[in-house]
């Protein structure tokens, strides 16, 4: 270990510690609050660049043996999550002016990229922990809202039960295994004796609690609802990548044994059914997209009953196209009190007021609901194409009817902002500027993923 | 421009319609209208020269373009003509302007969104029946759901919501099931020769065990015959029609349900072969039901566009009927019916608009008396009427009878050899024929004869607009129903191919299988 | 049953009754206290095993558990004042009333 | 003598979690919680981790709890959820709890960790491990300085948050 490669192999994570310094520097020093979105912007983008910039040139060190290492996949994954952020951001341009907003996404961020390079079950709780402490504050940081208070704090008991039960998978692991690698959990996922399988189950519900798989999703309507716009984004998109693409690190190339298939098949399912079912109630944008994403949490599982080599293309496919359509409709949502914002109603007549960020929140919406041409159903194919692959057609065909029970509530937005009349809004707030240039980031590569799928798998 | 580049010329005319609207000014509703039939008649005019250059001695595909489109997976951007979709890919592109057209007075609000739906839609249509592999296929196939929910969300009558979440929800209902066979179908494909391919013509000769060729067959089965609609699945067809505006239920009569039979044919039967001997007989029960039963619906009801709408059903009975016979009479005579349904329903649809826009009412009962007040107008709905009761010298009559043929020569040596039931079936398709003289001459008695009281006279008659677009039509209907022998050439070979494809493959012919499960008569 | 299955048994016991009590009381800052005893329990199953195998390793990550839950409740109790100042209450049922 | 004292400190740590759950005030729980911790202090000590002892001690007790009951004691007594103990999962809930601890007791019960007796009682002392810990771990000790410096900034964020919801 050399001082270039710690250097080189952790730049991501250096850039985005080095915006955290200068942000809190620049707190003490300035006092306009205006820049600080500035460094922000340019850290994100430095430290996704750096990730993609090492992914191309097939970079791989391990600068911690044992502890953290970097190979291509683990910095697509970075480049990804941290080319997610940029657009939540962007739109958080108009609402968060003070430093601690940015200092707390970048440590969050962080954690998620510590997460994806972790070798061992140290840097994952770590990496998990820094990821998830920030938010806790940043669902509150709306505060506009008197509800934001009760979401944080229920998030936080919940993800610290999550945590709890990470940790006994941890310590069971290493009790049957006697490593504390992340290698271990494959070695207890394939071993047999009871405590390898309560480890497995315990990381797995772990997961579960953290992606919002039923019936460990109670803190994601209520956080989701709680925070405002930028922040949701966030938590919907870049969290849930993060804590996916960290599952697929921490499986490595095992195999699903069949006694594990009903865990990982039978509460993804039960969470597609019942986060569709559930979003169709919904009156509140925010809600209903947690609902939406408790569905695509058990989408996303359902890509490890598929063979090993496949996994990572799938969720990482996933991940993208739900990231971006998500963001998608974050972004063009209408500006205005947050509060207002958030309710369905609100969207009504929308393609009247604006037609193009109707038309966009369209195409989120159909892709979320994986209906072609949309990037969304070639990520939905990609999942359940490895599920039949792997021999589950049963599980597939009952995945693929959970699915279609989404399709309803998504069409509904689309009713709404088209086929409903609505009260004319008050005009544009000063924040235009930035969602729209945050709609560019997610459009141009939506447009790309749309017309050409192959360009993108190819390479994966 | 080369040959085959001009089939991918037309394929994406309508994006680039598309993209063309999207920089006219929105509050320009005339030049968005000039716009669209411009490129819509473009379009129309480039598919008669494909239409004329298409070689009816050659099998095979025609105009062939073949891309790598997600290599990683084996699917291509495989696009090409054969004797199974050039006559409705005629048909699309010939609607198209029609459709256009007809909209120009109708349609006021969000008038450029809705050409771009139109657009989007005849891109999605056209897509599906020149696509040559199944994930192509599928994505054109699903696309279509997109800009029809909005057509009938967005510019339908009073209950468009509810009637356009029921078509989008049935219809994907359908798909869903179709997607998982798709993959498993491509799955059995690389397990057994190591090729991930999507393309058809390599997924003919996939060879699958009875049990799950019945299970695929009946997942896509079940979306195809959702789309027709084939009668248990009927429901969501005339909600739609009704609650759709006038170039909706011209495009979902025209081409839409077209999409359904053009899906047995092209991947159902085809792919299937054991299975579709084991499903026959069912299938040919349910198309006499659709026949039977649609038009004992069409006799009843008060609603003009429900009459059609169940005629609709009535009339793609016959055709689920000629392309179950497996004669070769009966399949051309199903792809003719299927241009002539498209042709005449689409007319039909397009005058009740006509007048609609006139009077404001569907509503048999409100008519009466037109042949005096709209003299032009009434001429026109007559041939129309008479076309698709399939008078001689009318498409509808090319159309039925050739199936109905079909039916009784596939039905013949079964009979002499002791199996009576395909005979009796053919016999009740042919009261359908009576049964849709009935309904028709019903409606065109109540709309243009007896007393005169309809609304809001005096009335305008036909402009010259309405009247060009009805013109069109009724030449294409006597066009098809006079000389129909040009039409059936450029079928044959597909039809021909479509047929070995269908019979060579099982131990015997589906003569030979029993009706599953003791369930047919 | 010797000394580590007795202390294995009461983490699992320990982290069992936290994992209910997150669940079946109503009080949020109970709730809390709940969660505590579950990283309690976990903490004297990591002690018991890492001992036993000799790990500095687990001994590190006993640490880093303590610092984490401390961290936690910084963040934690700070939301509970801020809920207590603005009058509202700790009831977890009080919230749910944009359940839907 | 030790094991006796082991048992008597497994039992009053047990006993502790459980009033937790049928303890009315938060206060009380508090104490439950702290009785338990001490407990679970004095079982380190016994198995000679002293170095965790200490920690439980000062960090758990020490700091986190009193800064709990400082915020218990700052709250409202007339609060519903202080005279109403369970949520509508009390039942579900006890049954899982219940199947948990059966089913990992009589699992675990019938296996040997394989990690056991590798190294039997080792104890931890603050110097080794200070200096493995600063050695080979240091990475850690880089995260959690960046942990630590993204909690207190949460915890300023939400201060200063209470400040502007007030106004």
């Amino acid at each position: 270990m050399n001082a270039s490669t710690l250097l080189t192999a952790m730049l991501p994570e250096h850039l985005l510690l080095l915006g955290i310094l200068l942000l809190i520097v620049l707190e003490i020093g300035a006092r306009k609050p205006r820049e600080f979105l500035w460094v922000t912007l340019v850290t994100v983008f430095a430290a996704a660049f750096a990730a993609a910039r090492l992914y191309v040139s097939d970079y791989a060190a391990a600068p911690f043996p044992g502890q953290f290492s970097v190979d291509p996949a683990a910095l697509l994954g970075k480049a990804t999550l941290l080319g997610l952020t940029l657009p939540a951001v962007l739109i958080a341009g108009g609402e968060f002016r003070g430093p601690r907003f940015s200092i707390l996404l970048l440590s969050s961020v962080y954690g998620a990229c510590l997460m994806l390079s972790s070798d061992s079950f140290l840097t994952l709780f770590l990496g998990i922990e820094l990821m998830s402490l920030p938010v806790y504050a940043l669902v509150l940081l709306a505060m506009g809202r008197p509800e934001s208070a009760e979401g944080a704090l229920k998030y936080l008991i919940l993800g610290g039960a999550g945590t709890a039960s990470l940790l006994l998978g941890i310590s069971f692991t290493f009790g049957s295994t006697g490593s504390f690698g992340l290698a271990a959990f494959g070695a207890a996922l394939a071993g047999g004796d009871t405590m390898a399988r309560a480890a497995v189950v315990l990381v797995l519900l772990a997961f579960y609690l953290k992606a919002a798989v039923v019936p460990f999703h109670a803190w994601a309507p209520d956080a989701y609802e709680s925070a405002s716009v930028p922040v949701t984004a966030y938590m919907a998109t870049v969290i849930k990548s993060a804590v996916l693409l960290a599952a697929v690190r921490m499986f490595a190339g095992t195999e699903v044994p069949a006694s594990m298939v009903v865990l990982l098949a039978g509460l993804p399912l039960l969470s597609m059914v019942w986060g569709n079912l559930t979003a169709m109630r919904q009156e509140s944008f925010r809600r209903m997209i947690a609902y939406s994403s408790i569905a695509h949490a058990g989408y996303l599982f359902f890509a490890f009953l598929g063979p090993a080599q496949g996994r990572y293309e799938a969720v990482i496919f996933y991940v993208i196209a739900y990231g971006l359509m998500n963001l998608l409709a974050f972004v063009c949502l209408p500006t205005g009190e947050d509060a207002t914002r958030d309710r369905l109603d609100n969207l009504k007549g929308l393609f009247g007021r604006n037609p193009y960020a109707a038309v966009l929140i369209a195409a989120a919406m159909l892709s979320l609901a994986g209906i072609p041409p949309f990037p969304g159903f070639v990520a939905k194919f990609l999942i359940f194409r490895n599920v039949i692959d792997a021999g589950y057609t049963g599980w597939a065909v009952a995945g693929l009817i959970g699915s279609y029970l989404g399709i309803y509530f998504y069409l509904r937005v689309i009713q709404y902002m088209f086929m409903s009349a609505g009260e004319e809004a008050a005009a544009a707030t000063p924040s235009r500027a930035w969602a729209f240039a945050a709609s560019l980031c997610c459009l141009l590569p939506v447009i790309l993923l749309t017309i050409f799928p192959g360009w993108l798998l190819d390479r994966l | 421009m080369s040959e085959a580049a001009m089939l991918n010329w037309v394929l994406f005319l309508p994006v680039a319609g598309m993209a063309a609207l999207l920089l006219v000014p929105r509050l320009r509703a005339d030049l968005v209208r000039g716009l669209s039939l411009a490129v819509m008649v473009l379009q129309f005019l480039l598919t008669v020269v494909l239409y004329l250059e298409f070689d009816a001695d050659l099998g095979g595909l025609q105009f062939e373009t073949r891309l790598p489109w997600i290599a990683d997976w084996g699917v291509y951007y495989h696009v090409g003509l054969d004797g199974l979709n050039i006559l409705l890919v005629l048909l699309t592109a010939f609607l198209g302007p029609l459709v256009v057209a007809g909209a120009f007075s109708a349609i006021q609000k969000d008038v450029k969104l809705f050409y771009s739906m139109v657009f989007f839609i005849q891109f999605a249509m056209l897509g599906t029946f020149v696509a040559q592999d199944l994930f192509l296929f599928y994505v054109f196939w699903e696309t279509m759901l997109i800009p029809m929910f909005l057509i009938i969300g967005i510019w339908g009558g009073e209950r468009r919501i509810y009637a356009t979440l029921k078509f989008v929800l049935y219809t994907a209902f359908g798909s869903i099931l179709m997607l998982a066979a798709v993959i498993y179908l491509v799955w059995s494909l690389k397990s057994q020769t190591g090729i991930t391919s999507f393309a058809f013509a390599d997924l003919y000769g996939t060879r699958l065990p009875l049990d799950a060729q019945v299970l695929l067959f009946g997942a896509f089965a079940l979306s195809f015959a959702i789309k027709v609609p084939v009668v248990p699945l009927h429901t969501w067809l005339p909600d739609a029609h009704v609650e759709a505006p006038t170039a909706g239920s011209v495009i979902l009569a025209g081409v839409l349900l077209k999409m359904g039979t053009y899906g047995f044919i092209k991947l159902g039967f085809p792919l299937f072969p054991e299975a579709t001997a084991v499903y026959t007989p069912v299938i040919m029960v349910l198309a006499v039901i659709s026949i039977i039963y649609g038009a004992c619906l069409a006799l009843v009801q008060d609603d003009i566009k429900k009459i059609i709408a169940y005629s609709s059903i009535s009339h793609l009975g016959y055709v689920m009927l000629g392309l179950a016979s497996l004669d070769l009479l009966g399949i051309q005579g199903a792809i003719i019916q299927m241009v002539s349904h498209g042709l005449t329903a689409g007319g039909l649809f397009l005058m009740v608009g006509m007048i609609y826009e006139r009077c404001h009412s569907r509503d048999l009962a409100a008519y009466g008396g037109l042949a005096k007040l709209l003299p032009v107008y009434s001429v026109f709905f007559m041939v129309l009427t008479l076309a698709a009761v399939g008078l001689p010298t009318t498409s509808g009559f090319t159309g039925e009878f050739l199936v109905l043929m079909g039916a009784f020569n596939a039905a013949w040596p079964q009979y002499e050899a002791g199996v009576t039931w395909p005979l009796v079936l053919a016999c009740l398709a042919v009261l359908g024929v009576v049964l849709g003289a009935l309904y028709m001459l019903r409606l065109a008695q109540h709309f243009l004869f007896g007393e005169s009281k309809a609304p809001h006279q005096p009335l305008a008659d036909l402009n010259l607009r309405e009247k060009a677009i009805l013109a069109l039509i009724v030449v294409a209907v006597f066009w098809l129903g006079l000389f129909p022998d040009s039409f059936m050439r450029k079928t044959e070979l597909g039809a021909l191919e479509y047929q070995q494809q269908v019979m060579s493959r099982p131990a015997g012919s589906w003569v030979s299988v029993e009706p599953a499960g003791g369930s047919a008569p | 049953m010797d000394n580590t299955q007795l202390l294995l048994a009461l983490s699992t016991a320990l982290f069992a009754i936290g994992l209910a009590g997150v669940v079946i009381r109503r009080n949020l800052l109970v709730m809390l206290m709940c969660m505590e005893l579950m990283l309690n329990g976990v903490v004297l199953s990591l002690v018991t095993l890492s001992q036993q195998a000799a790990s500095t390793t687990g001994a590190v990550l006993v640490f880093l558990v303590f610092v984490v839950a401390a961290a936690e409740i910084a963040i934690a109790v700070p939301i509970v004042l801020l809920l207590a100042r603005r009058k509202r209450t700790l009831d977890m049922d009080a919230f749910t009333d944009l359940k839907g | 003598m030790q094991q006796a004292l082991l048992w008597f400190f497994v039992l009053a740590s047990l006993a502790g979690g459980l009033l937790m759950l049928v303890l009315r005030h938060p206060m009380r729980v508090a104490l439950a919680l702290i009785s338990t911790m001490v407990s679970l202090a004095a079982i380190y000590a016994i198995l000679g981790v002293h170095v965790i002892a200490v920690f439980q001690v000062l960090i758990y007790v020490g700091a986190v709890m009193v800064f709990m009951v400082y915020a218990i004691m700052l709250l409202d007594v007339r609060d519903p959820s202080f005279t109403h103990r369970y949520s509508g999962y009390l039942l579900p809930g006890l049954a899982g709890a219940v199947v948990l601890v059966v089913a990992f007791v009589r699992g675990l019960a019938g296996s040997t960790p394989a990690v056991m007796g590798a190294g039997v009682g080792t104890t931890f002392d603050v110097q080794p491990f200070s200096v493995a810990f600063l050695n080979d771990y240091w990475l850690y000790f880089e995260l959690t300085s960046v942990l630590l410096l993204a909690a207190v900034v949460a915890a300023i964020a939400i201060l200063k948050a209470r400040r502007r919801g007030n106004g």
